[in-house]
């Protein structure tokens, strides 16, 4: 017994703490529960993680009790912790940790303090429950549970309309993927008996290919919702309404991964559903390029980072898609490193400009904020590839894994890289290259901000070289050989080169260019700019139709005209019938009792007649 | 032994309560209605039933009746006036009630003549024992609702009292 | 009647418990019907509600089983909440009306 | 017919003791007080005064009886009835030490062993309330009204601190009956510590112990709770209007309830009859040592008298304490009379406490009587109850 609970209870404890008593306690107690409680599981991730000497070998598995039990079908809240779990553990806690350090300072003007950390501590429970889960019951717990806290985070200056909508938006578009999922869940009960993971895949094998596709493909749609995949992605973008260290830890580091980790998880069952596999590469390699481009023309400094999260998401399903479990792994860990250190960098820019988001409004910040400067370089740096920093590595791996799976996937893989390097460095260069055009004088974040990011920096330079994920996951799944084609390498990093030094060209030395640009190719420039106007369309194609129709049918036809119609008759009916009864009531009580009493005569003289038989009977 | 408290406190329970109904003073009839309570309660003992017994006596004449005897000397209720409105209960009362009696009397004797008898000691499922233990495994359920209950009427009886304060 | 005495020695009719709590109880509604100081009537009540008890106790006891006295004891719970809660509304009625003659007490009429 | 006629010995034999010592009560109340304040207290009637309860006797029944007018006299005469009958009655299930054996008979220091004697007590003092209800109401009388609806608010209030208390211990004990419960007390924890529940269990029942002793301060009308018969607020409270002996009735009924309620704390908390310390360290030589030491004092004093009776009054007692002392040492005797010392011992001790208080304490204003049972004894006792319910659930 390693008490895993400990692991997501410390989180729990603090969030009760923080959301029960937080409104009395000064800043510094909430601060000390909310740190404490993540790094304290941070701590015990790493005593689980010593304590066992090999998780391949001996996996552990801690059942703690039966929750629903029908028939043969019986659902336990049981905990496991595999490489995989263990590799997620380390990512949730330790990102988390920075991150909530980092938010001490970040948010110490905000209102609302003490609300913002609950919500994050009772986010980082329903993560490490979802991550901890050893079936996919409990996994869906944590998959609602997070679901339910990235609303309220991203909800969280809930006097904003437009952080409202956009909490709700992400809310509704995760219920389709959760409507998937939960399809998919009972499918395998159907189908498997159980939920359980090690029965479910050791049993997956034997089952029909038909089936497994079908809830292979279901599991997708969930995964979809939450990690933004097409079609689903278009609540993430909105979603960076809520504070940036929310952004950094639940929509690019941690949250928005789960759909990658589920579908790793489930690799047993993907395997053998070939069809799903394809499609989860496709959605993976088109969401990827769709929102690269649609990156390369935001302003808002949130928003392109944002939507390089969803590109970046789209690699690790392709890397999925093609096989390569591991190195999707792979990169959502380095994903998890550059990305959340980009939004925190971003957040640190943020703040610097007085809560200014839109790029064109900075610039020159380098003078300012250099030690953001100097980490962002870093985190552009390793999420546009460079030689031998993490993302380097893992998206090559895709890329390799790719490349073996379907060479056009690689050529539009690479392209995509270009893209992702042009946009993440058009946005440095734009921060903080050329002249402050800000109001107000900018200022480098406090220490507690500064720290966290160096930590990242130092990881996103190195986490991919230091924690090679496919050779830790070996055991679970082996690498593919064949694939270490170095020019496939090469090619990557020149392509990402290529969008390095583009961007330079453009917004460092002569900066009209893009508006030329923007000028000439004004039609698709805008498609991208607006996004290729797909909040629109779904407004117009599934929203639009959904209100007019539950307006005229539901409300005025059904509920005003049948169940209105059949209360109201109800109504005036028992007012016509009691007009008749009330002749009777006196208003004396006594009357009343008479009455009573009588009646009850009259029921012992009916028993009487109809029982006397069995009086009678008794009697002899 | 058995008949003989049996007739004597069934007695004394008849007669309290004829009193309970005749008595024109309303602290006559409560401490009649007291006197009902404890011969009862010495049926319930010789019926086996100890623990209800004490607890008839410590809930119904030691709390309830304080109660009521607390309002009626708080009221200072007189005795009451001869008037009455009701012809419908003065009419139909008297011999629907005989009519009740007379036909549980019937079916008692015909279905239960031989119900078999009462002997002190020959049930003693009554202690407090066997009664908490029936009441906290299979009846704990309603236990449980009871005590949310008590807690309404608390409730109640306090917005009650606030609103007569003032 | 010897043999009579005989059945008299052991023990009481569980028939002669039933039909005094019967008694009892047809007591206790011809107090109600009969009585109209309200607190009166209110003790007519509970006197019922003993009647009843007692028939439950006598069940109880015919069966060998406990649940009866159960019975009674959620009974007794019951009367002592609804004398508590009974008992506040009659000195709020007589805080407003100075009344506790039941036939005088009829807002509720018309 | 043996069983029939030990019983009747046995009641007359404690009605006897009993109403003695509630005689004599108020008598070593008066005096205490008395030393308490540095006064004499009765000295007149009889050596040290120790004839006043027998004078006082005399003077209650000799008085005429008042009667005020246009009070129901049958309630009016059944309130002190009530009271006193309530207050004497439930010493019949307190059981005063092991059993005894005279010959062939064997039979308990104990009218009846009632097997649910916990609650028959429960019940009858929940019952007491209707004397001072009713005296108070029936005599017809403002102060004597306002004193019996005090005492019925206040007896009713503290009942439930008090059950709660008396809860608590029963759940460690395990049963119902007040001799198996002071059976449960007897042996010792490390050989020296006895086993008495407010040391023992896993919770000593030491707050539940002092919650009980408090409410039933309460429970008797005693000072500092003496509401109902606050003489400065309402000249006697709810016997106001009663004179001679319906007067005497109600102060009996004090005095036997006070006696009740010590030794139910001392059968509940204190092990009934169980000596402080095992025999094995010579517990049965500390009623004679007492009595000897007391002996001693009394002829030493009587030898250099401070009055001038005392020159032969204090050597009398002196003798009589010597062959106290003499008979606690008999062999035979000793299973008989150690457990009795010590029962009446520890009830001594609780009654000198409530005569202590008496001298020392001031009275609670209403309000605050209330205000106190409600919100600070009844969930000190309801806490304490839940504690020890866990921890027993945990030790079983």
């Amino acid at each position: 017994m390693r008490n895993l609970w400990l692991i997501p209870a410390l989180p729990f404890l603090g969030f009760l703490a923080n959301g029960i008593f937080g409104r009395k306690f000064p800043k510094g107690v909430v601060n000390a529960i909310a740190i404490l409680s993540v790094v304290a599981s941070f701590a015990k991730v790493l005593v689980v993680f010593l304590s066992v000497p090999d998780l391949a070998a001996t996996p552990v598995h801690e059942h703690y009790f039966t929750w629903i039990k029908s028939g043969a079908f019986s659902v336990g809240w049981d905990f496991a912790v595999d490489k995989l779990t263990m590799i997620m553990l380390m990512i949730v806690t330790g990102i988390g940790s920075l991150i909530h350090i980092y938010a001490t300072g970040y948010m110490a003007r905000e209102e609302g303090y003490y609300r913002f950390f609950a919500y994050m501590n009772l986010f980082m429970f329903f993560m490490l429950d979802l991550v901890l889960a050893a079936n996919y019951l409990i996994l869906f717990v944590g998959w609602e549970g997070v679901g339910l806290c990235s609303y309220l985070l991203i909800g969280f200056y809930f006097v904003k309309k437009s952080a409202t909508t956009a909490g709700n938006k992400a809310f509704i578009v995760n219920r389709i993927g959760d409507f998937g999922f939960s399809l998919a869940m009972f499918l395998i009960v159907v189908n498997f008996g159980t939920l359980d993971f090690t029965q479910v895949f050791s049993a997956a094998p034997g089952k029909p290919v038909g089936t497994l596709t079908a809830i292979a493909l279901l599991l997708l749609l969930g995964a979809c919702g939450k990690s933004a995949q097409i079609p689903l992605y278009v609540w993430l973008p909105d979603a960076m309404e809520g504070p940036t260290p929310v952004s950094a830890l639940i929509h690019a580091a941690t949250m928005v991964t789960a759909g990658v980790y589920m579908c790793t998880r489930s690799a047993a069952i993907f395997t053998h559903a070939p069809v799903a596999m394809e499609t989860v590469a496709i959605i993976g390699l088109a969401t990827a390029v769709f929102a690269a481009t649609i990156g390369l023309a935001q302003n808002d400094i949130k928003k392109v980072f944002a939507y390089s999260t969803v590109s970046q998401l789209g690699y690790m399903f392709l890397g999925v898609g093609v096989g390569a479990f591991s190195a999707g792994i792979w990169h959502l860990m380095t994903h998890a490193f550059f990305k959340a250190l980009l939004f925190l960098g971003a957040g640190s820019v943020i703040h610097a400009c007085h809560g200014e988001q839109d790029m064109r409004h900075m610039g020159g910040l380098k003078k300012y904020a250099p030690w953001t400067c100097l980490t962002l370089a870093c985190a552009s740096l390793a999420i546009s590839g460079f030689p031998f920093t993490s993302g380097y590595f893992s998206k090559d791996a895709i890329l390799s894994a790719a490349y073996g799976y379907a060479p056009w996937m690689y050529w539009v893989g690479v392209v995509t890289a270009g893209m992702t390097a042009f946009y993440v460095w058009r946005a440095f260069w734009m921060t903080f290259m050329g002249e402050y055009k800000g109001h107000g004088h900018p200022h480098e974040s406090p220490p507690s901000m500064l720290a966290p990011l160096v930590v990242l920096a130092v990881l996103s330079l190195g986490g991919g070289y230091f924690f090679n994920v496919p050779k830790i996951l070996d055991s679970m799944f082996p690498i593919a050989e064949g694939a270490e084609n170095m020019n496939l390498t090469y090619i990557s990093v020149v392509f990402g080169l290529i969008g390095i030094a583009l961007s330079y060209y453009m917004y460092v030395m002569n900066k009209e260019l893009p508006e030329r640009i923007a000028a000439s190719f004004g039609g698709l420039y805008n498609l991208i700019y607006n996004k290729y106007f797909v909040d629109e369309i779904y407004d117009a194609t599934v929203v639009n139709p959904m209100i007019i129709g539950s307006t005229t049918v539901l409300w005025h036809g059904v509920d005003q005209g049948v169940i209105d119609g059949i209360v109201n008759g109800v109504g005036t009916e028992s007012k016509s019938i009691g007009g008749l009864l009330k002749q009777l009531q006196s208003g004396n009580i006594r009357s009343y009792a008479t009455w009573v009493v009588l009646g009850a005569v009259a029921l012992l003289i009916v028993m009487g007649v109809t029982a006397m038989g069995f009086a009678a009977g008794v009697g002899q | 032994m058995d008949i003989f408290f049996f007739l004597v406190f069934a007695a004394i329970a008849l007669i309290s309560a004829v009193n309970v109904v005749l008595q024109r003073h309303p602290i006559a009839s409560a401490l009649s209605l007291i006197g009902v309570m404890g011969s009862i309660a010495v049926l319930y003992l010789l019926l086996g039933a100890e623990f209800i017994a004490m607890a008839q006596i410590i809930v119904y004449a030691g709390a309830v009746m304080v109660l009521f005897i607390f309002v009626i000397m708080l009221l200072n209720a007189g005795a009451e006036v001869r008037r009455g409105r009701s012809w419908t209960s003065q009419l139909l009362g008297i011999p629907a009630l005989l009519a009740f009696v007379g036909l549980i009397v019937l079916f008692v004797q015909r279905g239960f003549a031989d119900a078999g008898y009462v002997k002190f000691g020959n049930f003693t499922g009554g202690s407090a024992q066997s009664v908490g233990l029936a009441l906290f495994t299979s009846y704990l359920l309603p236990f449980e609702v009871t005590s949310v209950l008590i807690l309404v009427a608390i409730l109640g009886t306090i917005v009650l009292a606030r609103k007569e304060m003032d | 009647m010897p043999e009579a005495l005989q059945a008299l020695n052991n023990g009481v009719p569980i028939a002669w418990y039933l039909i005094l709590s019967a008694v009892l109880f047809a007591l206790g509604v011809a107090g109600f019907l009969f009585r109209r100081n309200i607190i009166t009537v209110f003790m007519c009540i509970e006197l019922m509600l003993n009647a009843v008890n007692l028939s439950f106790v006598a069940f109880s006891n015919q069966h060998k089983l406990v649940s009866g006295q159960i019975f009674t004891f959620f009974v007794m719970v019951v009367a002592a909440a609804e004398a508590a809660v009974g008992l506040a509304i009659i000195l709020t009625v007589f805080k407003n009306r100075q009344t506790l003659n039941i036939d005088e007490i009829n807002s509720l009429k018309n | 017919m043996v069983f029939v006629i030990i019983t009747l010995i046995k009641l007359a034999l404690i009605a006897f003791i009993l109403l003695t010592v509630l005689a004599y009560l108020q008598w070593v109340e008066r005096k205490v007080i008395a030393h308490v304040q540095v006064r004499m207290g009765p000295s007149r009637v009889g050596p040290h005064g120790l004839l006043q309860p027998l004078a006082d006797v005399i003077k209650l029944i000799t008085k005429e009886g008042v009667m005020p007018p246009h009070v129901n006299s049958f309630f009016y005469l059944l309130a002190p009835f009530l009271a006193v009958f309530m207050a004497l009655i439930s010493i019949s299930v307190i059981p005063f030490g092991t059993q005894l054996t005279i010959g062939p008979y064997t039979t308990m220091m104990q009218l009846t062993d009632v097997n649910v004697g916990i609650l028959v007590i429960l019940a009858i003092s929940s019952m007491g309330v209707y004397g001072i209800a009713l005296a108070g109401w029936s005599s017809n009388n403002k102060y004597a009204l306002l004193g019996g609806l005090r005492s019925s608010a206040q007896m009713i209030s503290y009942e439930l601190p008090m059950s709660l208390a008396i809860a608590s211990p029963l759940l460690i004990a395990g049963t119902l009956s007040l001799r198996e419960i002071v059976n449960s007390q007897a042996g010792y924890n490390f050989g020296i510590l006895p086993k008495w529940l407010i040391f023992a269990g896993p919770f000593p029942q030491i707050f539940s112990f002092i919650i009980f002793m408090i409410s039933a301060f309460a429970e008797t009308n005693r000072i500092p709770f003496d509401l109902p018969e606050a003489e400065n607020e309402l000249v006697a409270g709810f016997h106001v209007e009663y004179s001679s002996m319906t007067f005497a009735a109600f102060f009996m009924a004090e005095y036997a309830n006070m006696v009740t309620v010590c030794s139910i704390a001392t059968l509940l908390f204190l092990g009934g009859w169980h000596p402080l310390w095992p025999a094995a360290y010579g517990s049965n030589f500390v009623a004679p040592l007492i009595l000897f030491v007391a002996g001693a004092v009394c002829i030493y004093h009587g030898l250099n008298p401070a009055r001038p009776l005392d020159r032969y009054t204090l050597p009398a007692f002196g003798i009589i304490f010597f062959g106290l002392a003499g008979v606690m040492l008999v062999p035979f005797l000793v299973p008989i009379l150690m457990p009795l010392f010590w029962f009446l011992a520890k009830c001594g001790f609780l009654l000198f406490v409530f005569v202590w208080i008496r001298a020392t304490l001031p009275r609670f204003r209403y309000d605050q009587l209330m205000g106190f049972a409600w919100k600070g004894l009844f969930p000190a006792a309801l806490l304490n109850l839940l504690i020890t319910g866990f921890l027993v659930a945990l030790a079983s």
